[in-house]
C-alpha cells in the first residue's frame, strides 16, 4: 500500500466521516449533540489540513476551533437552553426550503467544478512550513499580510470588548425564574 | 460685495452660529437667532438699495426689454460639464421676494420666543429653511434652484413632525410626499428645458435666449406649472396646506404660508410664463379657470372652518390663487398683480399665523367656538386680527386691495389670444370672492373676538408681550405701508415684469 | 508518517466536493434551525468548509505560497470573533426573552420592551 | 382774484388730512395714556377741518368769476397707483360745487358730532377708539367726496364702509351690535361688488376708449371723472358694442355702480342693513347713517351723471328704485317701535328721494340733480339733529322704544324744541329746509314728466309726516309709560349745544342757493316758490299731522284700533316685509348650507381623501414588499441564495447558448 493510497484511503475515510457528522450537526434535534457533531467536523478538517500537508493549520484547527470556540459554544447551548427549543426540528416547509437551498448550492458547485481542470498535489507545500506562514502574516510587503493581521487582531480585541459590553448587562441574579432553564 | 451670496449665507451663518451654542442656553439661542435675521433684514435693504442704483438706469430699458436683466451677479462655474453653474443675483420681483421674506423670519423668529423645546434644533432648522427659501430667490440657474428648492422643502418635515401639534406626522408627511410628488415634476420639466435646449447649461438667462419649440412648449408648461402649483396651492393639490399649516408651530406656519406657498407662483411666474410663452398661451385659460375655483373654494371653505388655523389655511387657498390666477392671465397688469398679492398674502398670512400663536399660547385653543369676545381681554391681539383680516378682505389701504385690484383688470383685461368673454366671466366669478371673504373673516373674527367674554378665565389672560407686539407691529406697518404707497413696490417689481409681458405680447396670435 | 504530512493523494475535484457538500450541509442548516445557536453552529460549518477550500486550492494549484494557509487562519480567527460575539448577545437576548427561538424575533420595535411577547 | 391766490383752495387736502392725522395720532399715541386728550384731540381736529371746509366754501364761492357756472378744479393731485400707461390712478382732490358742498356739510356734521360725542360717549370703555374710528371714517368721507376718480372713490367707500364696521360693531360685547355690523359691512360689501365689477367694466371700456383717442386723451387718466365726463368719450363708450343681454359696457357698467350706491346709501332691496346698524352709538347714527355716509350712494350717481345720462335706461332704473325704496320705507317707518329704527327707515325713504330726483334726470334735464344734492345738503342737518335729539332721549330714558317714553317735554325742554323743530323741518313745513328742497324735488319730478313719481312722492310727504309726528307724540307728549322715563333730565350743554347748531342750520338751509350752485348747465334754476308743489305738499304734511294727531295724541287705543283694521297691511310693514328673513333663509340655508358645507365636505372627504387613496395605496404597495422585510435574517438568507441561484442559473444558460 502505498503512501499515496494510504493518502487516498485517508481522505476518503475522513470525508464520509466529515460528512455524516456534519450531517448530524445540521439534522440533529438535540443542539448539544449537534455541537458535539461540530466538533468532528471541525477535527475532520484538522485532519484535511494535515493530509493537505498543512500541518501547522491542522494544529491550529484542533487547538483553537475545537479546543475553544466549540467549547464556546458548547457552553452557549447549555446557558441558553429552552424547553420550546429542546426539539430543534425544522417544519416540514422550512425542511423543503433548507433541501432546496443546499441541494441548489451544491449543483451550481458541481458545474463550477466541472469547469475546472482536476489537479493532483505537486509536492511538498510551502504551508506546510510554519515560518513561512509567520513571515508572510508579517510581512509588509506587496504579497504580505500584515495589515490583514492586525485588522483581524483588532477584530479580535474589538470582539473581545463587546461581547464582555454586551454580555454585562446579564443581570443573573434579576433573571425571572424561568421554568425552561431545567431542561 | 457679493449682496446675492450674503443673503444666501447669513441665514447659514446662523444658523451653524446656532447650533454651536450649548444646547441648554436656549435664551442666547433666540438672541442669536433675532440677531442672525434682523442683520439679514438690514442687509435684504442695503442689497435692495444696491440693486436699485443699478437698475433705475435701466429702466427704461426694461419696458421693452424680452430678457429679464440680472443684477448683483455673481456666477461660477459648478459642474461645467452639464453646464451647471453657481449663478446668482437679484431682480426686481427677487429683490420683493427676498424683502418679504427677511421680514418674515425676523418676525417669526420674534413669535417663536416662547419655544423651548429643543430651541436649538428649532431655529436651526428653521434658519436652514429660510436659507433655501433666500437661495430660491437669488439663483438663477435652474439646477441650483432646484437644490434650493428641495432645501427650502425638506426642514418643513421635522418641524413640523418635531414641533408641531395635532396630527403632526401625518400632516408633516402628507405636506412633504405632495411637495416631493411637485418637486418631481418640476425637475422633469426642468431636465426638459435643459436637454431641448442643448444641454449645455441651466442658466436661466441663457435658456430665455433660447426659442422652445411650441410643441415642447405645450406639455412642458404644465408639468412645470403644477409641479409649482403644488406648492402655490393649486386646486386640487391644495390639501396638503390646510393640514400642514394647522399642525406646524406658528414660525413655520409663518414662514410656510408667508414665503414657501410664494415659491409656487414665483416659479409658475419666473420658470413657467417666462421659458414658455407659447405653452403659457396654450394653458393660460385653463388655469385661469383652475384658479378662480381655487379662490372661490377656499373662501367658501373657509366659512365652514371652526379651527382658526385651518380657517386661515383655507384662506391661504383663496389668497394664493390669486397669485397663480395673475400669473394665468399672461398680461402685464396680471402679472404684477400675482407679485404683488404674493407680497400682500405672505404679509398678511404671516401676520394671522403669529397671532393664532399667541392666542393659543394664551387660551390653549384654537377652535373658533371655543373663543369668544376677546377683544376685551386682548385689545391688541384683537386690532391686528382685524387689521389683517381687513387686508385679507381687500380693504383699500392695505396690501391686499392694490394686489386683487392688478389681479381683476388682469384677469379683465385679459389677452390677445384668448376670447375676452371666458377671461371676463372668470374674473366677474372671482371677483365674488370679495363678499365671501368678507363674511368668513367676519364671522369667523366676529365669533372669536367679540361678543361676551366666553371662558371666565379668559378674563386672567394678558395682552400681546412686547415682543410679540414688535413681531406683529412690523407686519402691520408693513401691510399699511404697501397699501398706502403701493408705488414703492410697483416701481420695484415691474421692470423685470415688462420682459414676461414683452415676450407673451411677441407671440403670433393663438386661436 | 511524516510522509503523509508532505502530500495530498486526492485530486481537487474530490477535494472540492467534499467542501461543497459540507458547504451545503451548512446552508441547510443555516436555513432550518429555529434556535439561533444551531444556526451559529451551521455557520461554523459553512467557515470551516471554506477554509478548507482555501486550504486545497493553496496546496493543489500554489504549493509554493501561502495565503490559503493565512487564510484559513483567518477564518479561524473570525469564526473566534463571531462566536464571542454571537455568544454574548444571544445570552443577553436569552435573558430578555427567555428563548432563542429566531422566528419569535420580530423587528416590530419591541425587543428592547423585555419579557416575552 | 383767482382761484390761485386762495391757499385753501391750493391745498385743500388739508381738510382730509386732518382728520387722518388725529386719527392717527389719537390712534396710536393719545389713546394709551388719556382718553379725554383723545376726544379733545379728534374733536379739536374735525372742528378746524371743518372751519377750513367754510373758508374753502367762501373762497370757492368768492372766486368764481360770475355769471358763468361754478369752475371744477383739481389744486392737487399725485400719482397713487400706476396699473399701467393710460390706468393711473391718482390720488387728489377734486373741487366743484358738489364736493365743496358735500365737504361743508360733512364736516360740519362731523365735527358736531364730534362735539355732542364728548358728553355723550363719556365713561364708555373704548372712548378713544370711539373717536379714533370717527377721525377715520370723516378722512374717508373727505377722500371720497373730493375723489378725482372712480377708484380713490371706490378706496374711500370701502374705507368707510370698514369704518362704519367697526362704529356699528363698538359695543363688541354686544351679540346684537356685533350682528348689526356684520350685517352691514357684508350687505354692503355685496353692494360693493357691483362697484368693483363696474370698475373692471368702465375701466377697460375708457382705456379701449382712451387708445382710440390717442393723444387727444391727454393725461387723463381713464377712470377720471374728468375723462368719463367727456361728450366724445361718453359718446364712445355710448357707441361701442353690446358686452351682454344687449347692454354696452357702458350701461352694464352703470347699473353695477348704482348697485354699489344702491348698497351704501340702503336702496331697497339692499336696504336691510340700514335699521340694523342703529345698534352702533347714536351720534354715529346721526353721522353715517343720516348725514354722510348713506348719502354717498347719491353722490356716487350724482357724480357720475353723465355716465347715467349716456347709459341706455340706468336713470330709470334709478328712478323706480328710488321711488320705490321712499314709499317702502316710509310705509313701514309708520309702525316701527324704536326710535331710532323709525328715523332709520325715514333716512332711506328720505335717500330715496334724493333718487329719485337723480332719476328724473332720464329725460336730459338735469335740474334733479341740483334738487338731490339740496335735499341731502338740509337731510344732512335736520336729520343728524332727529338723531341727536333721539340720542339725547336715549341717553336719558336708557330706551328707544316709543311705547316706553313719554311725556318727555317737561324734562328735556330744550331737546323737546329741538326735535320738534326737525321734525317739522323734514316734514316739510315752510319755513323750515325741508319744505325747500323737498318740493324742488317734487317740482322737478313733476316738470320732468313723471306724475306718477311725483303722486308717489306726495303720498310719501304725507306720511313723512304722520309717522314723524307719531314718534314725537308718543315721546314728547302724553304720560311717562316707564319709570326710568320719568325720571329723565335734560342733556348737557355738549350735547345740546351741537344740536342748536344743527337747529339753526336746519332751519335756514333751505335759504342757502345750493341748487343754483350745484346746477349742470341746462338745468332749470327755482327761484323762488313753485305754488303747484309747495300747496299740495303742504296740504298732505298737515293731513299727516292731523291723522297722527288724532290716533296718537289723545287715546292710544284709537291707534291700536287702526291698526287692527289695516290688519294683514300693518303686520306686513311691521314686519318689514320679511325681508330680513329671506335674506336669513338664503344665506344660512343658501349659501351657508348648500354651497360653503358642501365645498368643506367635498374638500376633507373627496380632494383630500384621493389624495389619502394615493397614499394608501402607495402604503399597500409598500404592504406588499413588507411581506418580504419579515425580519428572519434566514428569509433573507433564503432570498439571498435563491438570487445567487438565478443569477449563477443565467450564467449557465448564456454559457451553454454560447
Amino acid at each position: 500500500m502505498s503512501a499515496e493510497t494510504l493518502r487516498s484511503a485517508l481522505f476518503w475515510v475522513f470525508a464520509t466521516l466529515s460528512l455524516s457528522l456534519a450531517w448530524s450537526v445540521v439534522g440533529n434535534r438535540r443542539l448539544l449533540r449537534a455541537a458535539v457533531a461540530l466538533m468532528g467536523v471541525l477535527g475532520c478538517s484538522a485532519a484535511f489540513y494535515a493530509l493537505l500537508g498543512f500541518g501547522f493549520l491542522a494544529g491550529i484547527q484542533i487547538l483553537v476551533y475545537v479546543g475553544g470556540i466549540v467549547v464556546l459554544l458548547v457552553f452557549l447551548v447549555m446557558l441558553t437552553r429552552t424547553q420550546a427549543l429542546l426539539e430543534d426540528e425544522p417544519t416540514p416547509w422550512r425542511h423543503k426550503v433548507g433541501v432546496v437551498a443546499a441541494v441548489g448550492f451544491f449543483v451550481v458547485n458541481l458545474w463550477a467544478l466541472a469547469s475546472l481542470p482536476d489537479a493532483a498535489v505537486q509536492g511538498p507545500v510551502l504551508g506546510g512550513d510554519t515560518r513561512a506562514i509567520g513571515r508572510a502574516l508579517l510581512d509588509a510587503g506587496p504579497q504580505g499580510y500584515v495589515l490583514p493581521f492586525e485588522a483581524v487582531s483588532v477584530l479580535l480585541l474589538a470582539a473581545l470588548v463587546g461581547g464582555i459590553a454586551v454580555a454585562r448587562k446579564v443581570d443573573v441574579a434579576a433573571l425571572p425564574p424561568a421554568e425552561a432553564n431545567h431542561g | 460685495m457679493p449682496w446675492a451670496t450674503a443673503i444666501v449665507v447669513l441665514p447659514l451663518a446662523t444658523a451653524l452660529v446656532v447650533l454651536a451654542v450649548p444646547a441648554g442656553r436656549a435664551h442666547l439661542i433666540r438672541w442669536v437667532a433675532l440677531a442672525g435675521t434682523g442683520a439679514h433684514l438690514f442687509v435684504a435693504g442695503l442689497a435692495t438699495w444696491a440693486y436699485w442704483q443699478a437698475a433705475t438706469p435701466d429702466a427704461a430699458v426694461a419696458r421693452t426689454a424680452t430678457t429679464t436683466k440680472l443684477y448683483l451677479v455673481e456666477r461660477h462655474s459648478w459642474f461645467p460639464s452639464l453646464g451647471i453653474a453657481y449663478l446668482v443675483g437679484v431682480d426686481g420681483v427677487s429683490m420683493a421676494m427676498v424683502l418679504l421674506t427677511s421680514l418674515v423670519i425676523f418676525c417669526g423668529v420674534l413669535a417663536s420666543w416662547q419655544v423651548q423645546d429643543r430651541a436649538k434644533e428649532f431655529f436651526a432648522l428653521l434658519l436652514l429653511l429660510v436659507t433655501g427659501v433666500f437661495g430660491v430667490f437669488v439663483s438663477f440657474d435652474l439646477f441650483l434652484f432646484f437644490v434650493f428648492y428641495e432645501i427650502a422643502v425638506l426642514p418643513m418635515y421635522l418641524l413640523i413632525g418635531i414641533w408641531g401639534t395635532g396630527r403632526k406626522e401625518m400632516a408633516a408627511m402628507k405636506l412633504t410626499l405632495m411637495l416631493m410628488v411637485g418637486s418631481a415634476l418640476i425637475l422633469v420639466g426642468f431636465l426638459a428645458l435643459w436637454w431641448a435646449a442643448g444641454g449645455k447649461t441651466f442658466d436661466l438667462t441663457q435658456l430665455a435666449q433660447f426659442r422652445y419649440d411650441p410643441a415642447l412648449q405645450h406639455w412642458v408648461f404644465p408639468v412645470v406649472f403644477i409641479g409649482f402649483g403644488v406648492l402655490g396651492a393649486l386646486y386640487p393639490f391644495h390639501t396638503w396646506s390646510p393640514d400642514g399649516h394647522a399642525s406646524a408651530p406658528t414660525a413655520v406656519s409663518m414662514l410656510h404660508a408667508g414665503v414657501l406657498m410664494k415659491l409656487g407662483g414665483y416659479g409658475a411666474l419666473r420658470i413657467g410664463v417666462y421659458l414658455l410663452p407659447e405653452g403659457a398661451r396654450d394653458w393660460g385659460l385653463f388655469f385661469m379657470a383652475l384658479t378662480t375655483v381655487n379662490i372661490l373654494y377656499g373662501a367658501f371653505g373657509a366659512i365652514r372652518q371652526t379651527d382658526l388655523k385651518y380657517f386661515t389655511a383655507y384662506s391661504s387657498v383663496s389668497h394664493c390663487g390669486f397669485v397663480l390666477f395673475g400669473v394665468a392671465s399672461c398680461n402685464l397688469l396680471g402679472a404684477k398683480g400675482a407679485v404683488l398679492q404674493m407680497v400682500s398674502h405672505g404679509v398678511m398670512t404671516a401676520l394671522f399665523f403669529a397671532l393664532i400663536g399667541m392666542v393659543y399660547g394664551r387660551t390653549h385653543t384654537r377652535t373658533i367656538p371655543e373663543l369668544g369676545g376677546l377683544g376685551r381681554v386682548m385689545p391688541w391681539l384683537a386690532t391686528c386680527f382685524y387689521i389683517g383680516g381687513m387686508a385679507s378682505l381687500g380693504l383699500p389701504g392695505l396690501s391686499g386691495f392694490v394686489a386683487e385690484a392688478h389681479v381683476f383688470l388682469g384677469g379683465f383685461f385679459g389677452n390677445a389670444w384668448t376670447p375676452p368673454v371666458y377671461t371676463r366671466t372668470l374674473t366677474i366669478v372671482a371677483t365674488l370672492s370679495v363678499v365671501v371673504t368678507a363674511v368668513y373673516v367676519l364671522r369667523g373674527l366676529g365669533a372669536a373676538f367679540q361678543g361676551p367674554v366666553r371662558d371666565p378665565h379668559y378674563l386672567h389672560l394678558n395682552d400681546a408681550t412686547l415682543t410679540e407686539r414688535l413681531s406683529t407691529g412690523l407686519l402691520v406697518a408693513a401691510l399699511v405701508v404697501a397699501g398706502v404707497l403701493p408705488g414703492l413696490l410697483i416701481d420695484l417689481v415691474e421692470p423685470p415684469l415688462f420682459a414676461v409681458v414683452n415676450r407673451l405680447n411677441a407671440l403670433p396670435g393663438g386661436l | 508518517m511524516a510522509e503523509l504530512l508532505h502530500a495530498g493523494g486526492s485530486g481537487l475535484h474530490a477535494w472540492l466536493l467534499v467542501t461543497s457538500a459540507l458547504f451545503s450541509l451548512g446552508i441547510y442548516g443555516l436555513l432550518t434551525r429555529r434556535n439561533a445557536v444551531g444556526i451559529l453552529l451551521s455557520l461554523e460549518l459553512c467557515l470551516n468548509a471554506a477554509a478548507v477550500q482555501f486550504a486545497v486550492f493553496n496546496a493543489l494549484r500554489a504549493p509554493g505560497r501561502v495565503d490559503g494557509a493565512v487564510m484559513a487562519l483567518f477564518v479561524v480567527a473570525v469564526a473566534a470573533a463571531e462566536v464571542v460575539v454571537g455568544m454574548a448577545l444571544f445570552v443577553l437576548l436569552y435573558s430578555q426573552r427567555r428563548t432563542v427561538d429566531v422566528t419569535e424575533l420580530t423587528g416590530d420595535g419591541r425587543d428592547s420592551a423585555g419579557g416575552p411577547p | 382774484m383767482s382761484y390761485a391766490a386762495s391757499a385753501i383752495v391750493q391745498h385743500a387736502w388739508v381738510i382730509p388730512a386732518l382728520p387722518l392725522l388725529s386719527f392717527l395720532a389719537v390712534g396710536l399715541l393719545v389713546r394709551p395714556f388719556s382718553t379725554r386728550w383723545a376726544g379733545g384731540v379728534a374733536a379739536a381736529s374735525v372742528a378746524l377741518s371743518a372751519a377750513l371746509s367754510w373758508w374753502l366754501a367762501f373762497d370757492y364761492l368768492q372766486f368764481a368769476s360770475p355769471p358763468g357756472p361754478l369752475p371744477t378744479l383739481l389744486p392737487w393731485q399725485t400719482e397713487w397707483l400706476r396699473f399701467q400707461e393710460g390706468l393711473r390712478i391718482d390720488a387728489g382732490t377734486l373741487l366743484d360745487p358738489a364736493s365743496v358742498l358735500l365737504v361743508v356739510v360733512v364736516t360740519t356734521v362731523s365735527a358736531l358730532v364730534h362735539l355732542y360725542s364728548l358728553a355723550y360717549m363719556d365713561g364708555e370703555a373704548g372712548y378713544g377708539r370711539y373717536f379714533a374710528i370717527l377721525n377715520l371714517f370723516t378722512f374717508s368721507m373727505l377722500g371720497l367726496v373730493l375723489a378725482p376718480n372712480l377708484v380713490q372713490m371706490f378706496v374711500c367707500w370701502e374705507l368707510v364702509g370698514a369704518s362704519s364696521f367697526f362704529l356699528i360693531g363698538f359695543w363688541f360685547d354686544r351679540p346684537a351690535a356685533v350682528a348689526a355690523s356684520k350685517k352691514a359691512f357684508v350687505v354692503t360689501r355685496f353692494a360693493d361688488l357691483g362697484f368693483l365689477v363696474a370698475i373692471l367694466l368702465l375701466g377697460h371700456a375708457a382705456f379701449d376708449v382712451r387708445q382710440q383717442l390717442g393723444a387727444a386723451a391727454g393725461d387723463l387718466q381713464a377712470l377720471d371723472f374728468a375723462f368719463l365726463g367727456r361728450s366724445d368719450v361718453l359718446a364712445a363708450l355710448a357707441s361701442q358694442a353690446p358686452v351682454l343681454g344687449g347692454m354696452t359696457a357702458l350701461t352694464l357698467g352703470c347699473l353695477l355702480l348704482f348697485m354699489g350706491g344702491a348698497g351704501k346709501s340702503a336702496m331697497f332691496p339692499l336696504h336691510i342693513w340700514l335699521p340694523d346698524a342703529m345698534e352702533g352709538p347714536t351720534p354715529v347714527s346721526a353721522l353715517i347713517h343720516a348725514a354722510t355716509m348713506v348719502v354717498a350712494g347719491v353722490y356716487l350717481v350724482a357724480r357720475a351723471l353723465p355716465l347715467f345720462a349716456a347709459a341706455d335706461g340706468a336713470l330709470t332704473v334709478v328712478l323706480l328704485v328710488g321711488t320705490f325704496t321712499a314709499l317702502f320705507a316710509a310705509a313701514i317707518a309708520c309702525t316701527q317701535d324704536d326710535l331710532k329704527r323709525v328715523l332709520a327707515f325715514s333716512t332711506l325713504s328720505q335717500l330715496g328721494y334724493m333718487m329719485l330726483a337723480l332719476g328724473t334726470c332720464d329725460g336730459g334735464d338735469p335740474t334733479g340733480h341740483s334738487a338731490a344734492l339740496f335735499h341731502l345738503f338740509t337731510h344732512a342737518f335736520f336729520k343728524a339733529l332727529l338723531f341727536l335729539g333721539a340720542g339725547a332721549v336715549l341717553h336719558a330714558a336708557h330706551t328707544g322704544d316709543v311705547w316706553h317714553l313719554g311725556g318727555l317735554r317737561k324734562p328735556m325742554p330744550l331737546t323737546h324744541a329741538l326735535f320738534l323743530l326737525a321734525t317739522l323741518a323734514i316734514a316739510g313745513i315752510w319755513p323750515l329746509s325741508g319744505f325747500f328742497s323737498k318740493d324742488e324735488i317734487l317740482a322737478a319730478a313733476l316738470h320732468g314728466g313723471h306724475p306718477l313719481v311725483f303722486t308717489v312722492g306726495l303720498g310719501v310727504a304725507g306720511l313723512t309726516a304722520f309717522y314723524m309726528a307719531r314718534v314725537y307724540l308718543l315721546t314728547f307728549w302724553g304720560q311717562p309709560r316707564r319709570e326710568a322715563t320719568a325720571h329723565a333730565h335734560e342733556a348737557p350743554l355738549t350735547m345740546v349745544l351741537p344740536m342748536g347748531a344743527l337747529a339753526v342750520l336746519a332751519a335756514v338751509a333751505g335759504f342757502v342757493p345750493v341748487s343754483r350752485w350745484v346746477a349742470l348747465p341746462g338745468a332749470a334754476v327755482h327761484t323762488g316758490i313753485d305754488w303747484a308743489v309747495a300747496v299740495p305738499t303742504t296740504v298732505v304734511a298737515l293731513v299727516g299731522f292731523a291723522a297722527a294727531g288724532w290716533l296718537y295724541a289723545g287715546d292710544l287705543g284709537r291707534s291700536e284700533a287702526a291698526a287692527a283694521r289695516l290688519g294683514r297691511l300693518y303686520r306686513a310693514l311691521r314686519h318689514k316685509f320679511w325681508i330680513d328673513e329671506v335674506y336669513l333663509w338664503v344665506t344660512r340655508k343658501l349659501i351657508f348650507r348648500l354651497v360653503a358645507a358642501p365645498i368643506a365636505w367635498f374638500d376633507r372627504m373627496v380632494v383630500d381623501g384621493s389624495m389619502h387613496g394615493v397614499g394608501v395605496l402607495t402604503r399597500l404597495a409598500g404592504a406588499g414588499v413588507q411581506a418580504a422585510q419579515t425580519g428572519q435574517a434566514q428569509a433573507y438568507a433564503a432570498w439571498a441564495l435563491t438570487g445567487v441561484a438565478l443569477v449563477v442559473g443565467l450564467l449557465w444558460a448564456a454559457a451553454r447558448a454560447g
